[in-house]
């Protein structure tokens, strides 16, 4: 068997995949999105609950993917959670280069290592848009879109 | 003829260049070639020999290499008028690919017959290619899209398509094999139950003629198509089979150069025959490229191609069926040797990733076939599609590397 | 960088595997590169090796070779799209040739935009392939064809193109430079006054593309297109590029696999950018091979290659003008190196059958140009188009081989 | 220079394309066809008047064309006058395959010399359409069609 597929499906995001935090549809949640993969049909939806200055107090989604897409939007739930807008937009920038394979100096703050473990999936430029798919949602419902589609 | 021993599966293999190839290391094992097949060396020659040795622009020129050129590229209309059995060159039109195709039946044929409340029937089987056309011309004229169900196997449901058929129905259109689970449709029938109730009949050829011989005159479609690139032959160029008698009352498609008879800004008259909807400079060489990989699949003959992946066929259904929550879509009758399946838990995806490290080629995503996914109720499937250059080493490889990914997904 | 010195003709052409051929037993004097141009080795390297090494279906796969694939194909977008000076690669559309983009134009933009009365100015230099396609829509919405009508020189007359414009205008389309004269048409102008009337632009550069560098930002056209097969690249590949801000908000035109969002039998939606307009499998070995065209062409440099046509063109206009009884049709002021001639008493015919027999290859015929024909009074005209590989041994053998024709018709 | 080129046009064939025979109108013309080769835009109008029994008492033509599609128009209408439709059809057919190279025997009776100046056409494919754009014409005009065109 190969590393770069033991790197991208290491233990953590098999575990994300087969048990998805925040995997529920909060009934105060304010802002939402629909992602939409045409590729292989995934298809997410997120739910937010943007409190005063910008500060996401709840996020959650649903859906259906693959193990990169599920643990990708699991991970990110957890992360957002408690941060601003902002500081969510940033991270989403830095995670988006790291798994592009362009940047190598990831840091995103205490979350970086977190992050770290989808950063396998630079070996994989088909599945970067899995990775990426919720990240690309929970923008829109931040700002306010309702259907995002990775193409 | 029919003598298996002579098809020698090595002899096959070693005429595809690729094949010489290896992916991340391990020997390819191409298991795609529903998506696009592989090209012999005969037509890479071809391809290579028509640029650097005929190459002229065709149809408008006396001189030598401009005839050379036209002479070769309508030997290739020819091949395949003959390879169809079609009655006329003026029923082989040469287009882009099968959508084209089909489009062009939809803009021309569609638009000039259909009007409010007409009936367009199609398939839960199709192909996108075969859907969205008719779409967008129903959308225009007013016709309704309706969609032949099938059932639990994958099997086109001919009771309920002749119960839809009736004195709406204007155009059927079906495919004749199905690209994601290798349904092949009892298109005989279908074309003659149309035909009694006053429609007209394309069928989607795409993936009927990389593994059957067909025959126009026998068959009785209005319309056929299909795509070189799926048949060994160059991207880029595809084949719309009409009927001269529908052919010469339609109106033109695109407009332009080679299409026309008399040009004047008060007055256009149009060219008869294929050349009506042949418009601007044509895949001249594609033409020529998919001319001789018809040659080719011809000189092997159907029976034995047949023969070959029905035999794959059998086998990749037996040893995949072998495999703990693997569960094979579509299980029709009468099958193509394509196999769609999905894992319990792993998705479609997952499955294609880990899969292509061990150097196997699978399609993994909805085939174009949203349908008929929403059909069996999922998002993607995986998908091994065989050709006549398969064996059944690429069988055991693909079953091997499903363990590798059961292996990662505990 | 502009030196001459540097431009080595006998280099260039040993690119082109054709010159070392020989038609009738003499050296091949290719001179109808306005048809279509030959192909560079590199051109036909990129070919073979992407059937043979690379070859896949594109955008659908998550395995080696579909990925491959894929990054070729979506590079080739790029090269063309960095070449054009487009802003972004959702503006470049791959079609099968210009005809198709034109027709795709005219589909989509003009079926959406034009009403009864509305008017689409051309200009009586075009190709049939920017003639019909908007005859075939201004008979479906009762929209009116204009043309610009042209001087005694073949000069395209701006005056009346500015008096024509008006509130009605919704669509100017023309040629950036005439296929069969030569005249090079003053697009810039063409294009802000049609900005100023409140009407979108699409020109045809298929003859511009091989001779000059275009630059989409400068120009400001809202449509451009050009063929593959001109500009030295495969047949079956032509490109649109058309505004953004444009393409987002017209219809898809040809409906089928790749260019939808989701496809139920309910509701289709569709893709965004140039994936909207690209249905089917796409020309992916031809757009590959393309890319490599327009790279070989940047590598020699614009500059050189247009002051190396411009002395042939001198060259040869200096030359021909000697003969008796030549007559050479379209003498604008700024000319690509494209002569169409007369002779009389000697039907174009004849002299293209005669010049052949001395390997020279020169088009005769109406050039798919007959509105242009019909204003010089001629049914056709014999036409000598250079590119980058001609030299003046080759304007002295069509010299040689046109006396040929005065001496057979004494 | 080439021998098939001086066999192609040879001097009667060039006499007869510079002094077209019975090249006008006749206003007792009963039968008339109109050719059209979109190849080149050449025309030709052809004239008949047919008597009893389909006699062609009168043939003519007018046009414009290369060399070969004037001569070829010249010479049938001298080869035609004076003989019945089935005669002329004969002629027609065996002309075809005479120019396409798909006949080597040709015989056309007393006429067989004449037409053969224009044997020459068959080794240029290209200008069959030239030498048969008359002959065509003049089928359909006994056939009472209005328009041919050699396409
Ligand atoms: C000016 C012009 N426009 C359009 C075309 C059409 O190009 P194509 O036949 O490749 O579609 C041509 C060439 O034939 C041309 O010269
Ligand atoms: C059944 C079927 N129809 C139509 C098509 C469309 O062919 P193309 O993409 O070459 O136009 C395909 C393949 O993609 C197919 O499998």
């Amino acid at each position: 068997m190969f590393d770069d597929l033991r790197e991208l499906y290491q233990e953590v995001i098999l575990d994300h995949s087969k048990h998805p935090r925040n995997f529920r549809h909060p009934e105060d949640a304010n802002h939402e999105a629909h992602g939409y993969n045409p590729l292989c049909g995934d298809t997410v939806n997120v739910y937010l609950k943007m409190g005063h200055n910008g500060l996401i107090e709840d996020a959650a989604f649903e859906g259906k993917g693959c193990a990169i897409s599920l643990a990708s939007a699991s991970m990110m739930t957890e992360i957002i959670k408690g941060k601003t807008e902002t500081q969510a937009k940033t991270i989403f920038d830095g995670f988006q280069k790291l798994v592009k394979g362009e940047d190598d100096n990831f840091d995103a703050g205490e979350d970086t290592e977190r992050l770290m473990v989808l950063a396998g999936v630079k070996q994989f430029p088909m599945r970067v848009k899995c990775a990426t798919l919720a990240r690309h949602a929970m923008s829109s419902a931040m700002d306010g879109a309702e259907e995002t589609s990775t193409e | 003829m029919n003598d298996m021993k002579t098809f020698d599966i090595e002899k096959v293999r070693a005429d595809f260049p690729i094949f010489a190839r290896e992916v991340h290391g391990r020997p390819l094992i191409y298991l795609d070639s529903g998506a696009s097949a592989q090209k012999p060396t005969v037509v890479l020659d071809a391809v290579q020999k028509a640029y650097a040795e005929t190459y002229a622009n065709v149809h408008r020129g006396v001189h030598y290499l401009s005839q050379t050129s036209t002479e070769l590229y309508e030997a290739s209309r020819e091949t395949i008028r003959a390879h169809m059995n079609a009655a006329s060159i003026d029923e082989v039109i040469f287009t882009k690919n099968a959508t084209e195709s089909i489009n062009l039946v939809a803009y021309s044929y569609g638009a000039a017959n259909l009007k409010e409340g007409d009936e367009i029937i199609l398939s839960t089987l199709e192909h996108h290619s075969n859907i969205v056309p008719w779409q967008l011309i129903a959308e225009k004229t007013g016709a309704v899209v309706k969609a032949v169900p099938i059932d639990e196997h994958g099997e086109f449901m001919l009771d309920a398509y002749l119960e839809m058929l009736g004195p709406r129905t204007k155009i059927v259109a079906v495919t004749h094999i199905s690209n994601a689970i290798g349904t092949i449709v009892p298109v005989r029938e279908v074309i003659d139950a149309a035909h009694d109730a006053g429609a007209v009949v394309l069928i989607d050829g795409s993936q009927a003629v990389p593994h059957m011989k067909i025959d126009m005159q026998a068959l009785g479609a209005d319309f056929y198509v299909f795509t070189g690139h799926k048949v060994f032959g160059p991207t880029g160029i595809g084949v719309l089979y009409g009927k001269a008698a529908l052919l010469d009352k339609m109106p033109p498609f695109l407009g332009g150069g080679d299409m026309i008879n008399r040009v004047t800004f008060e007055k256009t008259t149009f060219a008869k025959g294929h050349s009506k909807f042949e418009a601007g400079t044509p895949p001249i060489v594609q033409a020529i490229g998919l001319g001789t990989a018809i040659d080719y699949v011809n000189a092997i003959g159907f029976d034995k191609i047949a023969a070959h992946e029905q035999m794959l066929l059998a086998y990749a259904t037996e040893q995949l069926s072998q495999i703990n929550s693997l569960r094979i879509i579509g299980q029709a009758k009468h099958k193509a040797a394509i196999i769609s399946f999905t894992l319990d838990d792993v998705h479609p995806h997952d499955i294609g990733t880990i899969v292509d490290r061990a150097g196997v080629a699978i399609r993994v995503g909805h085939h174009c076939a949203q349908p008929l996914m929403d059909h069996f109720d999922v998002a993607a499937t995986a998908r091994a599609s065989f050709a006549l250059y398969n064996n059944r080493a690429d069988v055991d490889a693909l079953v091997a590397s499903i363990r590798d990914v059961q292996e990662i997904f505990g």
